[in-house]
């Protein structure tokens, strides 16, 4: 039950109190290049969602059995080379570059397979994938879960992991659909010159933020009331 | 990326100088790492260490030893036992965590030996509101923890503390106050009865600080 | 694969010099060009993050700079972008590195934001325009004048929220004490905000450039090139 | 207010052609209109639907709410005029719109906040809220409470929940919270096991009498008090038909069957009823979530919008830091209204058109 | 269903019997008078022509032939712009200094007399639309669609109901009203013509509750004929196709389609009562009645007027204009076309004239839309008016056709009511414009 | 220190595994996934920086290569890459400048306010598209209506509304053609400049003379003279003459002149200066579609409403 309220805290987290986009400030070039249309931020937010899933997942593996220290990958290989049982091999400063190159090569692999197998999917959802290598919100989803894989006070497994991922790429979805239905909104708006664009954009992101700060200490309200819902 | 286009020769062949920089970088890596983890570590260390002759006043931080714990709630948590400079246990501290008001509190509670009194009170790490919350850091707020009883939970009141374990909340920031107390209570109701276990078991004198401790 | 961008080009383009001041005005990063708006964005609440992040851009960048150039003789078209990303990781792991070792508080304070460099766009967007076509001494400068418009960009940024939202500047208190802290400004919202407004006015500004005389002097050193 | 059209090339033209003034006018039809109804008519609307609201404020908090509304109307005022300037656009003070979004600013901050509050509060709202979009008619976001949230988040002490009680009053309403913070705080305390049933009905012993928190005797924002002021101004404004009755009616429906049911789970100290007629859910569904410009157009999207808030609102009660969720509410809503306006285009009688081939 | 009330001002001209316009001393017949392809000129300059002689072929089948409405020679072939904007090809025709009729004789000839209701069952389908489509016959409602287009019947598509639409919802407008008012008898035995030809089951002819009067005499008319007067709510647009359809027969006309798909055929009383007179005397279109009202004409008068006559005339027979005169609609206030200048020729589509005044005309200055909401709750049609607006002011057509652009009918209660004065139907009438072609 | 020593191998195995691994199941899909494309596309997208900011409007850079290819958009939008990149594109897709003299916009319309006749307030929106669906605001359908569409569409503030009619100033056009595109009345074309200042009609309306006077002081009355004149250059649309500018010589001054000369109306006029200065900055841009001249009136168009 405590691990069911932990997920969904973790989750709700993500999607809405700490939005990746809105408050964390990670994937914001998609964000603002492609936001112009609200069909078209749909599918990135759903290409994005898809992604920062699979990757949280590789690399949830990789840190996992090769990166962390003490994982069982590089002990196993120290000790056949007879090293001793107590001394730990910590590979995670190799973490960021793992992390970048599984995302790119993930991301290329779907690609390629989807746009082999499902053109019309490619057409809807496959474009947005090479944009997304540089997407922050992808990278920044192992980076919280390599913190909290090496956070004492809180291991993350693998569910944990998928929670968040999930959740910071729906909230991405969300926070990018809301913002292009904003902007289809604006074309017809009479914007000041110098605001046009990214300037005023940007400002309706910071109110948009402002909202979702209403959200602040959802969490620690949602885990009282479950608390005392399962006692 | 960019599309790659099929080969003539070997795929692997062409990217000899992706293999080439990925084996230079790795190793180069793993040397910077080799270099620096010792400090960084350090760093980490002596976050927590510094403050730990404040938490556990007497106490000796380079006479401090880490074991591991498991609480009540079966899970194992990490606790630092601080002795004085003769080696005598002085004191606990043990790190906790939960949830803020805006997202997760880290902090040391500082422990006398027989887990009756709160010795002293250190957040770590808080994102609070700013100009709000974050006068939990504040050491004004801190103090208030200071010598209150651990052997029931602490209570947040707005008015001035009437009992000895209640805590005035900061104005305008009771949430958040109120948060850290609840992490204390927590913190506490886990760990108290298996760290007053240990100080039986292990009175000053018999102690030995490398000895695994289940 | 044509010999677009590759081996055989012979080297032209802009000169050191003009990359250097490109970097720092023309095409500020963050102002013109709006590449790697997510630190812009989340370690300008003050002064000292600001900074340290923008010297840690500016390393991974002139890092980088350098190995691409030097190795852009050997780049195979469709794997060059695999190799920037490996350079560019592999330094942001040492920048990451030194500040947890030597600026523990900042690094701790930047948290994520620092291994994020990597998908900078900035620096990718470098090493392909500039660094794999031209020559080492182009690359650094471009590296350096980039980092230093970045930089100033970071700057802007966390002045106008640090002094909003702190009262002080670098730590020091530069409002009069009866200031009333805009507690926004140290928040998620404040930044979007301020950006977005910092935007327009550069924006404004340049539309007005012709009449300021510091344009003027830009665009003079500009024309050198004529 | 002639927005767009002053740097039009033939403002020349039509001074030249007034002077030979030929008899004949070509227009494109209808030619005639319904000219009672302006804008600035709509808007004066709104403030004799205030009038109620702002009497009770008055009555309740003396001088303090008679300096803090007039000193937002005045900013306000001021800063239309500046952003006017700015753009070199002729003054829109006239249509008495910054008017209405210094009232509803000045209405939804507590009588204690201090003047740069109120002052900062009212710039940000025209400017943020209003002049960066265009000004009038193109806000995405409700004025008034983009300069609420920016104030309440920068300023989080002085509009916090304690900014409410202080010993600086010299008024009689003011000497217990806001029934929503004792609410959320008994909620609290009971969910966490700090207090037992018992203690929590003693603590709720104050705020259980619906009679004081309908009238209006309670502490709270100068504006949110009276549910009966609001109710009159609202139901005025709606029989005026100058705000959508959709809107209230699912903020009130929507309000009412969440708090319900939290409630039955125990999750609120409060019962439905109460959250209905405290807090600000009121004032908001009559007069905030109501701004035409910020919620859909159409019937059900405007029905819809309602129900949004008042769902976020019981949620953010319940779970959220904030004791009130009015603002965030709104503001979260105001975000879909083009999503909201997207999804419910009314089927045309005689149904879609046929829709052309795409090439 | 929703609309609009504005204030009617029918009772300017509501009173006043059918005068006849004394002929003129020019007409000029415009060769496209109607929906569809313009006619061909077949008379060369300084032609005779008698009252009644083609003028202009029809060319295709949705077209109608153009008649000479006065006897006289025809002069040089000019160009006219008529009030909808389209800049068409003109024949001038000069009146000769004898009429074959009289004014008397000729309202006689247009509307009086006697016209049978009985022993219309000789009088074949095909001879009706013969006779219907050589008389020039067009919708005199305002659309000006050809009517034998409408009578011809479909074997797919059955024609169960003729309606004839009497509701004249435009203010000011009485044309109708009169013409149901002194000629019911034409308009009955019309719309028995019609039926026959349609094939239609049932025939009803429909007003709105402000003229009991006209709805009185069309019922006394109509005795033993099978034929049903029915009375419906005044509203503004009661008379569009499409809402008459709804409050009558309770179906909608789908939208880009015809009364016909849902089997209803849609006539103007007018247009009933010129089928009578093509059917039964042979006689082509060559006059209709007019309203000419507003305040700013100083006789408001229902006008007997042949085709082709310039509005000056018509005005000139009114006492002219008062000082104050500032616009000339063609047609009624909420639909009708401005006209820059009164020398246009009456067209068969054209039902009034309606002259505002400087003060009527001062609309309030066109601010930025506010949301309100208000065309939305007025729009006949169930639109958006405003969004349709916008986006074609922005030329976002794809948002302007995903809110119906193409559904609406122009009929300007969005307009009518927005507080901040914004040409809505202008704009979306720019949208149409834009649509891409095809 | 063997940890240390093993350590740097590791890291070293691990990232040169990862690398070959990678290379070859990239390699393996690359192949096994290949769909055929216009190799253009590769060759573009090798051409762009591979950002992919998203900053042209396409999200990525393979879909700007796309678009590109297929035609849909122009060279130049990617910022990163800047104009080395643009003129790269551009090389690619083979956009080559092959006309000789640049086109400018002229307006066929010559009347100024004042010359109108039959003019009316209008009170509607205030632009030309718009005032073009009512009926009346000037007697002439086919003259510039003077709202100044095209001047809000210029991008380079060549257009200018002078006494009600739209002028062209001939330092700043360059010839881009937007002002023709937006002209609801079709008045203004893109004629191609041989010579600094050349020959155009300056109207637009194709009635006969009697419905022109009628309408307007100077328009064209389509008298002929013009075309007796000099029947090769000037040929008869209707009643208007155009000007055949594939026989336009501006040497031949003689011809021109006689021309002018004849006009009763007056309505040959020359226009324009281009300098060396513009000729030679739009030397190497890609010259827009040229808008050829239409002089119906556009209210034709519209459907016939009753």
């Amino acid at each position: 039950m405590e691990t069911l309220t932990a997920l969904i805290l973790i989750f709700i987290g993500a999607a809405l109190i700490n939005n990746f986009v809105l408050h964390y400030f990670v994937g914001i070039c998609p964000f603002l290049g492609v936001s112009r249309r609200v069909d078209t931020a749909f599918g990135m937010g759903c290409a994005v969602t898809f992604v920062i899933s699979i990757s949280t997942l590789l690399n949830w593996t990789f840190t996992h059995f090769i990166l962390r220290p003490g994982a069982p990958l590089p002990a196993w290989v120290w000790q056949s080379l007879g090293g001793s049982a107590q001394t730990q091999i910590d590979l995670s400063v190799l973490s960021y570059i793992i992390y970048i190159f599984v995302i790119a090569s993930s991301v290329q692999f779907v690609e390629m397979y989807v746009r082999r197998f499902f053109p019309p999917l490619y057409k809807s959802f496959g474009v947005f994938l090479p944009l997304i290598t540089t997407n922050c919100a992808i990278l920044f989803a192992s980076l919280e879960v390599l913190k909290h894989m090496q956070d004492s006070t809180e291991l993350w497994g693998l569910p944990q992991a998928l929670a968040l991922a999930l959740g910071g790429g729906i909230g991405f979805t969300l926070a990018i659909a809301l913002m292009a239905g904003i902007r289809e909104e604006l074309d017809l708006c009479d914007v000041p010159r110098a605001l046009r664009g990214a300037g005023i954009a940007l400002i309706v992101a910071g109110i948009m933020a402002m909202a979702f700060m209403g959200f602040t200490g959802v969490e620690k309200g949602v885990e009282t009331a479950l608390g005392s819902l399962l006692r | 990326m960019t599309q790659p286009t099929p080969g003539k020769g070997g795929y692997i062949g062409q990217a000899w100088l992706v293999i080439l920089l990925a084996l230079l970088y790795g190793g180069g890596l793993a040397g910077v790492e080799n270099a620096l983890s010792g400090k960084i570590k350090a760093n980490k260390r002596a976050e927590t260490y510094s403050v730990i002759p404040d938490l556990v006043p007497g106490s000796d931080p380079d006479k401090t030893d880490e074991i591991m714990v498991r609480g009540e709630n079966a899970k194992e948590g990490l606790v630092y036992r601080t002795r004085r400079t003769d080696g005598s246990h002085v004191g606990w501290v043990l790190p906790a965590a939960g949830q803020g008001f805006a997202d997760r509190i880290e902090l040391l509670i500082g422990l006398d030996s027989g887990v009756t009194t709160v010795r002293g009170m250190y957040v770590l790490n808080q994102r609070e509101t700013p100009g709000l919350g974050d006068y939990i850091t504040r050491a004004d707020f801190q103090d208030l923890f200071r010598d209150k009883p651990a052997d029931r939970p602490l209570a947040v009141v707005k008015t001035d503390p009437a009992a000895d374990n209640e805590i005035r909340a900061l104005s305008g920031a009771t949430i958040s106050s109120e948060s850290v107390a609840a992490i204390v209570n927590r913190a506490l109701a886990n760990f108290r009865e298996p760290l007053r276990a240990l100080a039986v078991e292990r009175s000053p004198g018999n102690a030995r600080p490398d000895e695994a401790v289940e | 694969m044509s010999t677009e961008g590759t081996t055989n080009v012979p080297e032209e383009g802009p000169t050191a010099l003009e990359r250097f001041i490109n970097g720092v005005l023309p095409e500020n990063p963050i102002y013109r060009q709006l590449l790697g708006m997510c630190p812009t964005l989340a370690v300008t609440n003050a002064m000292k993050p600001a900074v340290t992040m923008a010297a840690a851009t500016a390393f991974v960048l002139i890092c980088s700079n350098i190995m691409v150039s030097l190795l852009r003789r050997l780049l195979k078209p469709h794997l060059r972008i695999l190799v920037f990303t490996l350079t560019i990781a592999t330094f942001v792991t040492i920048a990451d590195r030194f500040l947890a070792a030597y600026v523990y508080e900042m690094s701790k304070q930047l948290g994520p934001y620092v291994p994020l460099i990597i998908v900078n766009c900035l620096i990718i967007s470098r090493a392909e325009i500039c660094a794999s076509k031209q020559g080492l001494g182009v690359a650094i400068s471009d590296g350096v004048g980039m980092s230093l418009g970045f930089g100033l960009g970071l700057a802007t940024i966390a002045t106008v929220r640090e002094v909003l939202g702190s009262g002080t500047w670098f730590g020091l208190h530069v409002m009069p004490a009866s200031w009333p802290n805009w507690g926004i400004m140290a928040l998620p919202p404040g930044a979007f905000i301020t950006l977005g407004l910092l935007l327009a006015v550069a924006e404004w500004a340049t539309e007005k450039r012709a009449s300021t005389a510091l344009w003027r002097t830009v665009r003079m050193l500009w024309s050198w090139r004529h | 207010m002639a927005e767009g059209k002053a740097e039009k090339p033939d403002a020349a033209a039509t001074a030249e052609s007034k002077q030979e003034a030929p008899a004949v006018r070509v227009a494109p039809s209808p030619h005639i209109s319904k000219t009672a109804l302006t804008t600035r008519w709509m808007m004066s609307d709104v403030l004799v639907g205030l009038a109620p609201v702002v009497a009770m404020a008055v009555v309740l908090f003396r001088w303090y709410a008679v300096v803090q509304i007039g000193l937002c109307v005045l900013t306000c005022l001021v800063a239309e005029t500046l952003f006017c300037w700015m753009r070199r656009r002729p003054t829109s003070i006239d249509d008495g719109s910054a008017v209405v979004t210094g009232a509803i600013l000045g209405l939804s901050l507590p009588w204690s906040a201090p003047w740069h509050i109120a002052v900062i509060g009212s710039v940000v709202a025209i400017g943020l809220g209003k002049a960066v979009f265009g000004g009038l008619g193109y806000n995405i976001f409700n004025p008034a409470m983009v300069g609420r949230a920016f104030v309440m988040l920068s300023f989080a002490r002085e509009l916090g929940a304690s900014a409410y009680v202080t010993d600086r009053s010299q008024l009689d309403v003011v000497t217990q919270a806001t029934p929503l913070t004792i609410a959320k705080k008994v909620a609290a305390d009971l969910a966490a096991g700090a207090i037992t049933v018992g203690d929590a009905q003693v603590q709720m012993e104050s705020t259980r009498q619906l009679w004081p928190l309908f009238l209006g005797n309670v502490n709270g924002s100068l504006g949110e008090t009276s549910a009966l002021a609001v109710l009159i101004g609202g139901l005025y404004l709606c029989l005026r038909r100058s705000a959508s009755w959709e809107i209230p009616a699912g903020v009130i429906l929507s309000g009412l069957v969440l708090a319900g049911a939290a409630d039955r789970l125990g999750l609120t100290a409060f019962t439905a009823l109460h959250h209905v007629v405290s807090g600000s859910l009121l004032f908001g569904a009559f007069f905030i979530a109501t701004d035409p410009v910020t919620s859909p157009l159409t019937a059900r999207g405007k029905f819809l919008f309602g129900l949004g808030v008042g769902v976020l609102l019981v949620l953010l009660r319940v779970f959220s830091g904030y004791p009130e969720g009015v603002m965030f509410a709104v503001l979260l809503m105001n975000a879909t209204t083009p999503l909201l306006n997207r999804w419910t285009i009314p089927r045309p009688v005689g149904g879609p058109a046929p829709q052309p081939e795409k090439a | 269903m929703r609309g609009v009330h504005p204030p009617e001002r029918k009772d300017l001209a509501e009173r006043a019997p059918i005068e006849v316009l004394p002929t003129p001393a020019e007409v000029r017949i415009a060769l496209l008078q109607h929906l569809g392809a313009p006619c061909e000129a077949v008379h060369k300059p300084r032609t005779d022509v008698a009252l009644g002689d083609v003028v202009g072929e029809a060319k295709g089948f949705v077209s109608a032939p153009v008649h000479a409405s006065i006897s006289g020679t025809t002069g040089r072939m000019s160009v006219a712009t008529l009030p909808n904007g389209r800049h068409v090809a003109v024949v001038p025709i000069r009146a000769a200094e004898e009429q074959p009729l009289s004014d008397r004789a000729l309202f006689d000839d247009v509307l009086g007399g006697e016209w049978p209701t009985a022993g219309l069952e000789q009088c074949e389908p095909e001879q009706i639309v013969d006779a219907v489509r050589e008389a020039g016959l067009v919708g005199l409602g305002g659309a000006a669609f050809p009517t034998h287009v409408k009578l011809t019947r479909n074997e797919d598509r059955p024609i169960r109901t003729l309606l004839i639409n009497g509701c004249e919802c435009e203010p000011y407008l009485t044309a109708d009203y009169a013409l149901m008012m002194e000629a019911p008898k034409p308009i009955v035995a019309g719309a028995l013509l019609a039926q026959r030809a349609a094939g239609a089951s049932e025939v009803i002819i429909c007003t709105e509750d402000n003229k009991r009067e006209a709805a009185e005499s069309l019922r006394q008319a109509a005795e033993g004929t099978g034929i049903e007067v029915r009375v419906l709510k005044t509203k503004y647009p009661q008379g569009g196709e499409k809402q008459l359809t709804v409050a009558v027969l309770g179906r909608e006309v789908p939208t880009g389609g015809l009364p016909l798909d849902i089997g209803a055929v849609v006539l103007n009383v007018g247009t009933a009562a010129a089928t009578a007179r093509a059917v039964m005397r042979g006689k082509p279109l060559t006059h209709r009645v007019l309203t000419v009202s507003g305040a700013g004409i100083r006789q408001a008068k229902n006008l007997l007027v042949p085709v082709g006559a310039s509005y000056r005339d018509v005005v000139d027979c009114c006492g002219g204009l008062i000082p104050e005169a500032a616009r000339f609609v063609a047609g009624g206030p909420m639909m009708g076309f401005t006209i820059g200048s009164l020398d246009v020729p009456v067209t068969k589509g054209a039902s009034g004239l309606t002259v505002l005044t400087q003060a009527e005309v001062r609309k309030a200055e066109e601010t930025t839309c506010v949301r309100c909401g208000r065309c939305v709750d007025v729009c006949p049609l169930n639109l958006v008016p405003t969004k349709i607006a916008m986006a074609s002011k922005a030329n976002d057509m794809e948002l302007a056709q995903r809110h119906h652009i193409t559904a609406c009918m122009e009929c300007g209660c969005c307009a009518y009511v927005c507080p901040a004065s914004i040409p809505l139907v202008q704009l979306i009438r720019l949208g149409k414009v834009r649509l891409p072609k095809g | 220190m063997p940890t240390t020593t093993v350590a740097l191998a590791l890291a070293a195995a691990v990232l040169g595994l990862l690398a070959i691994a990678m290379g070859f199941v990239l390699g393996w899909a690359s192949r096994k996934f290949h769909v055929a494309a216009d190799p253009r596309v590769e060759l573009l997208q090798a051409a762009l920086p591979g950002a992919n900011c998203g900053g042209c409007g396409y999200v990525g850079c393979s879909e700007y290569a796309g678009a590109l290819a297929e035609g849909d958009t122009t060279v130049g939008l990617c910022a990163p890459g800047g104009g080395d990149c643009a003129q790269k594109l551009a090389d690619i897709l083979g956009v080559e400048v092959t006309e000789s003299c640049p086109y400018r916009a002229v307006v066929h319309c010559s009347a100024h306010r004042d010359q109108r006749l039959q003019r009316a307030d209008y009170d509607g929106e205030r632009t030309c598209v718009s005032a073009n669906l009512v009926a009346g605001v000037q007697g002439c359908t086919y003259g510039c209506l003077g709202f100044g569409d095209c001047a809000q569409a210029c991008k380079y503030g060549a257009i200018e509304i002078v006494g009600g009619l739209s002028t062209i100033n001939y330092e700043k056009c360059v010839g881009c053609g937007a002002c023709s595109r937006v002209c609801p009345r079709n008045i203004i074309t893109l004629v191609p400049f041989k010579a600094e200042r050349m020959m155009v009609v300056a109207c637009s309306n194709a009635d006969a003379a009697a419905d022109v006077r009628a309408v307007c002081e100077v328009g064209c009355i389509g008298c002929k003279a013009c075309a007796r004149v000099a029947p090769e250059l000037v040929t008869m649309g209707g009643a208007l003459p155009q000007i055949n500018y594939d026989l336009y010589n501006p040497e031949e001054s003689e011809a021109l002149e006689s021309v002018l000369e004849k006009c009763p109306r007056k309505r040959y006029l020359f226009v324009g200066r281009p300098t060396a200065e513009d000729l030679a900055a739009v030397a190497d841009e890609e010259l827009p579609e040229a808008v050829t001249a239409d002089f119906k009136t556009t209210v034709d168009d519209t459907e016939w409403r009753g």
